[in-house]
């Protein structure tokens, strides 16, 4: 019994040096987060992205249907001719 | 006739011993889990297919010469497998959430409550005749509360390679179970009230942001930590790849490619530890019932510490995404959303819980390291 | 001039051996069958780049350090690349056909007749002087019966590795010329009215159906004939991982990227076996010669097995579907489908033909096995 | 001779050996695709599909051509568009 | 407190050497040119980041046992990766500008003078104290001049390994600056007339001479340089995929999935290399020193042979295109065609240009293949 | 001061072993490219391509705009198409 005592003040301190860490660990990260990143991202802020890009970037919103044909179907054609081009010539 | 009997002495048929039969069976188990229940399929599909290769009679796979031993000595033993698709998961992971509000790391530290209470479970269960855990054991175990697939292979292989088999089967099943083991606690801790909390939208995060934080990770594990460094590490690497926009091709061969051959075996290598000798034992009965409560428990801690910290906060937590801190990427995300949509359908939390279900994975591996630094070795 | 005889010294002019300047030649006729005749080009072409590379006098390819001598021993020393190929090749592989309609089984079955009638025809080449084959190097030779590359190359790799660069060399070329062996063959033993038979539409196969035979082929190979469980078992995940609809991602890159890499390599690694004093003898031509007599023999069995049946079954079976039995997937198929349309040009053949097709590939399989089981080891 | 004709021997049993096991294996899986996996046709029937996937799973048979546009060309479209979506936002 | 203490004992903060945190802001060095200036990112990332893993105090990453220890002995010491990576470039590359206008060969020559040179300053600064290079470091230094980044991996492995991580950092860095280092040379050895004149256009080139030119290389350097066949051989055997047509899945494979895998590895495992003693010494401020000279010298060589040819040859020859026979595949020649433009609006080189820029691929392999013929081994 | 005399004469003579080396090499290839590849060439001369094929080559002038549809389009959309019902099959 006393081996099995010692193992569960083992496994007891393992327990608590365990979540100090991870907790002190993942609170530091926050601090880096406030303060490193956060001063990075005012010092370099995202260049404003060209509008077409931008459009790309809305995933689920493109007209595909209407009279009109969206920019993101003809850049998806383009880019499938030049794919099919390009396996052809190889 | 005598070829006859030569053949007839080299069938499995004449050969078979009881323990290779179940655990066939445990492989097709693992093989119906995979395919009818659909769970984690990309693991457990390879790894029930091992489990089958490698118990068959006179096929010799898992001995010398044997493709599977191959496979695990080369691909395991050593650590490379787990610690490449880490990479890959690194670059398939998007920290912006986590970037935008990260005090929801402490939801993914207080997840990690699963393993070290685990660990102590698991040294009481020495108790039952016929279990003989050591430490090392114990803390392969407890890794499963981590809910994280390549951090415990990593750190079973290191610390207690003849559990391998089960802590992994543990791992994964678990892992898929997760939409069915979370929800009744996350309600039985939360009030209606609290499920219905609206999450403020998140800031946008800037390109820069996103590049240096991998960095940042890896610096601090690397003064702190540096027993987690070979996880944190890739895992580190392969989002660098993925958030620095420069090397596409490699970032987008190590999310595809790269961790599907990998993922193909690293299953079956995991599969050839399921042997008779190393799963069919009271200790596997142990590990299995340890796994549920990890994830119980880790899931419990999340919770909880979301519903402290929305007292505390000034901007309304709700508590249900302290369940993803857990990880369990990004089933336990969905989860919390699903329950939340559930108190209140204007509710979703999906992009407020990938922050701790991120956290959840950094903070699995930085538990492995305290895990290597002060039991292995 | 110290230092330009030292070039000269370390050039290839300087140190040629006719042995390699022939060999390099070999090398370069299987470069011409492969790019000019399109000859199994995936295999041939890398495998005739090997034959140059390894011949090259001074440059050590295939001695310790030089690239071809790892390539061969991880990869084909081990088994491991032509197990990976196995397994992309059952990720590519449909079974429905075979399963609707699984009495052409037996046509895989007959034309396995191919493999071991070139077992006994090799032991009586002992008769000629300079021919000496044990029942290993005869066992590796009848294979090339089997039509199938990668199983020609595991079997050859195990039971006979000096005689592996001319039985990969016949393999391939065999296959390559099934459009012109086959036909007259198939139209010497079929009467002009039975190539006309037309055959029922094959009925629909549902999912469960795919996805537990490679299951039950595994089984019994577990059960009969573990020695052809690399082989089968590693043709069964790739065609379990193709057919569960899970591990979609998993299975497309056995298919393509995995299957890809190692055909590369592969092909390096038994070019790097085409050294003058393995093949530049008068074995290799025996070798030749029984893998065309293998084929042969193959087809007529798998199309008078065909005739046979149709005389029995009540559904009506054209025999030249029969000749599809020898593997050499899909190209088999598609020349019972011509020669099928050239008597009948409503008569399509294909999908009938691609039943024995991969039936040929479990039967030859099976074959390696029971060569290993009786005759390695 | 009297060696020869012993390897002669031999490699006519491993013939008979050989072709009676590989008929008997693989009629042994007729079998078993006429019982269990038919047995479990009938018990486990496919889902009926719906019918815009059905329409993909025929072959060769979509109107690319004609005044309407196929469902299976807009579902193409529709695909590329969100690769190419995907492509630019990595 | 015990716990506490093992941990604390364990962090990287109780174990750093200076030489450790200088390597790894070596290393962060290497990323930042990476991310933020381009500088041929597909290496340099993977290398700076596995500069700071190896530098870790206590992870052991680089010894026995840790994952970056595998991937240098597999990968680089074997010389596999290099060669994986040379066969993917002759799988990308085009070498009908070169079979056009053959004469650019010889600027491809000229060019490698910078290799040469290089070697013989080498020798020469072993008059500074502190430096001491054998003609084994002086010629892999030297192939820093050929500006082609598995080549020089591939020669340093070889010839210096010791130096393999000074040389790569100068070698894939000079790389990245020729837009820097070039124009200037290009501007003062060429008057504006001669940089505004335009050549003619490029014949058409068959597919023919595209198949068969690979083998022909191949050939020359097995009668004449055995020594140069690893590097040629692959690069032909890739070369020979892409032209052939009948192995586009393997060529296709090779360039991107294949040639991506061994990217991430060969710059891990090139910054494993990367360890404050092999680094922080006299020898590789001479390194970093005599890449310059290398790449100035072998710009001038280019221009000044393009030049000489000018004034011979029938039809007229712009001088730039000289400066891309360094190779830098194809950064130098869009250098040529930009110069070339500035002068001439109507100007286009780039084609032109491309000739010289793939010579000097030969032109590097083939320097090294002498100097591991006369210095190696 | 001899040894680094030494050195030299040896670093000298590789680099004229070198240089004489690498021309003669590359000038030996000019003089392949110029016998055997300018026979071959005429020899087997490029099969002329079919019209589509060749478009498709035309790398930069597919009309992607105005009232007709290119055939590379086409080609492309039914190829995606193509890929689109594999991947649905599968
Ligand atoms: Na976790
Ligand atoms: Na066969
Ligand atoms: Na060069």
């Amino acid at each position: 019994m006393n081996e099995m005592q010692q193992q569960f003040i083992e496994a007891g301190t393992l327990m608590l040096a365990g979540m100090v860490f991870v907790f002190a660990f993942l609170s530091l990260l926050i601090l880096f987060i406030k303060t490193v990143l956060a001063k990075l991202a005012v010092k370099f802020p995202d260049p404003v992205v060209p509008i077409r890009s931008r459009a790309n970037k809305q995933n689920n919103t493109a007209k595909v249907a209407g009279g009109g044909v969206s920019p993101g179907v003809v850049a998806a054609i383009s880019s499938a001719v030049t794919r099919y081009r390009q396996q052809n010539l190889q | 006739m005598d070829k006859l009997n030569t053949l007839w002495l080299s069938t499995g048929l004449a050969n078979f011993e009881l323990g290779q039969v179940v655990m066939m069976l445990v492989g097709c188990g693992l093989l119906y889990l995979a395919i009818a229940r659909n769970f984690e399929p990309l693991l457990l599909l390879p790894m029930g297919f091992g489990a089958i290769l490698t118990n068959i009679p006179m096929a010799g796979f898992s001995e010398v010469g044997g493709l599977l031993h191959y496979v695990y000595y080369a691909g395991i033993d050593t650590g490379i497998f787990p610690l490449v698709i880490f990479m890959g998961v690194g670059a398939m992971t998007d920290f912006g959430a986590l970037i935008a509000n990260p005090k929801t790391l402490l939801l993914g530290a207080a997840a990690q409550f699963g393993i070290f209470a685990t660990l102590f479970g698991a040294i009481a269960l020495n108790a039952v005749p016929g279990i003989e855990f050591t430490l090392k054991d114990a803390s392969a175990i407890a890794i499963i509360g981590g809910a994280d697939g390549p951090t415990a292979i990593f750190l079973a292989s290191k610390l207690a390679p003849e559990l391998l088999g089960a802590i992994a089967v543990a791992a994964y099943s678990y892992m898929a179970l997760v939409p069915i083991i979370q929800p009744p606690i996350m309600k039985a801790l939360t009030s209606e009230d609290e499920r219905k909390i609206e999450m403020e939208q998140l800031r946008s995060v800037t390109k820069i942001e996103k590049i240096i934080f991998p960095l940042g990770v890896l610096l601090m594990t690397i003064f702190f930590l540096p027993a987690a460094t070979p996880l944190v590490g890739m895992f580190c690497l392969g989002n660098l790849m993925r958030e620095s926009g420069v090397v596409d091709r490699l970032s987008s061969t190590a999310q595809n490619e790269l961790i599907n051959i990998t993922t193909i075996f690293l299953g079956l290598g995991v599969g050839s530890k399921l042997s008779a000798e190393a799963f069919l034992n009271v200790e596997t009965l142990g590990i299995l019932g340890l796994g549920a409560v990890a994830f119980s428990i880790g899931t419990a801690s999340g919770v909880l510490m979301a519903k402290t910290m929305n007292k505390v906060s000034k901007t309304p937590i709700n508590p249900l995404i302290g369940a993803a801190g857990v990880s369990a990427v990004p089933m336990a995300a969905r989860v919390a959303n699903k329950v939340g949509l559930e108190a209140n359908p204007h509710n979703f939390l999906l992009m407020h819980a990938m922050g701790p279900n991120v956290a959840g994975v950094l903070g699995s591996a930085v538990a492995a390291g305290i895990l290597l630094a002060l039991v292995g070795g």
